[in-house]
């Protein structure tokens, strides 16, 4: 399932509501992407972060998660997974993104879940603008990112 | 044949628009002439897309190579790599 | 942080208060290993699982879990981490085991996550003995348990 | 020297006990020797350690192989491969 919305959302609570609809998967894998307060990525402002905006195209960015959920069942035996992802106007500490893969065994909920991060990093159009005090900077992408996608080739 | 063109981020700020019904003429085949038409379209535009390393294409919301054919599209958008999650 | 217990807790909950506690970390990876109503292992009975006894070593439980969050927080830089296990009778559907590990990058988060739950895997001492309609049988380990684990072994 | 010795899972099933004080002799110096003169304790003890493939061994409450000298042990713990998550 996908849902990609400009309200915050509690983690906790959604994956209390995925473990309660996948109750014989035995290995639930997720991920939590939040907002730093800090950025330590090179080519930014190390100005302290007081908001983050996440721009997105609508439309797209629903076909695109649902794609690569797609994908990721073609290559794990996956019982169920769920993307949550933010858009709009963020505050330090709010989560952006939340991934949760379940299956029969760990090693296909572990992979799935970062696959499903990995492709996404590179692939939803998201686009974030920190806020500082020095002023709004659209954020670079990282060439790391591409590079750990691209370990999910195939060949 | 009229085209909706989108643009995100930092190129919807240098052309001073998200969005644009535009028609470009015949001998443009791929969105890589589109982008080459678009350039001539006002200097903004051309600020825009002056450097095409940064320049992700979808074409009715699918990504694609800047070689790529245009065909019957409806929608074709312009953005920056990706930053989300 | 470690606790081990014999009372259930709820996920959704603890990585709530997880979260609460490191708002300045970019990339939460979490693991939920559940309890099974059916066995896929080969060497086990194909009756459905109606309870699930786990029994441990009191002490040392608690040592080898220590040991293992210690180790991942050599092997990567980390901001926290949790580990939550159940003993005792279970039943189908709860939660045996919680991890949850907090980083600047999502690709620590995920190794230290999936390394903690392999090595949990083959060094905490737990065992599993299921009820099923045939009578209890202890489970076997799995040898791609340890397969895993080793994939971890430094050079 | 009095020695705690734990047994777990279907070892403790087939010793028929989970923990005893034990005193073995002097000439027990590894783990292994120890596995060897608990066998001569009583059937039950035998039977439980017949397969030392399926025997994994801990002193003072960490992991050893084997062949690990005792030692100064406190307590030595004799279970089957671990099965948690």
């Amino acid at each position: 399932m996908i849902r990609v919305q400009g309200t915050p959302f509690d983690p906790g609570a959604e994956i209390k509501s995925f473990l309660g609809r996948n109750p014989n998967s035995g290995g639930i894998a997720t991920f939590i992407g939040q907002v730093r307060d800090f950025q330590p990525v090179q080519n930014s402002s190390s100005s302290e972060v007081t908001s983050l905006e996440l721009e997105h195209y609508p439309g797209m960015t629903e076909k695109e998660l649902e794609r690569i959920v797609e994908d990721s069942f073609t290559r794990w035996p996956l019982d169920d997974a769920l993307v949550i992802h933010l858009y709009g106007q963020l505050k330090p500490g709010d989560s952006i993104v939340l991934v949760c893969t379940a299956a029969t065994h760990r090693g296909d909920a572990f992979a799935s879940c970062e696959f499903i991060m990995d492709w996404l990093k590179t692939k939803a159009p998201f686009w974030k603008r920190e806020q500082t005090q020095a002023g709004t900077t659209w954020v670079d992408a990282r060439a790391n990112d591409t590079e750990r996608a691209d370990r999910w080739a195939k060949d | 044949m009229a085209v909706k063109v989108l643009y995100f981020s930092w190129i919807k700020e240098k052309v001073g628009a998200g969005e644009e019904l535009l028609s470009p003429p015949d001998s443009v085949e791929t969105v890589s002439d589109f982008v080459d038409w678009l350039r001539t379209q006002s200097p903004a535009h051309d600020s825009a897309f002056e450097n095409l390393k940064q320049i992700r294409a979808a074409v009715d919301q699918v990504h694609v190579p800047l070689e790529s054919r245009i065909g019957l599209a409806k929608e074709i958008a312009f953005f920056p790599p990706v930053t989300g999650g």
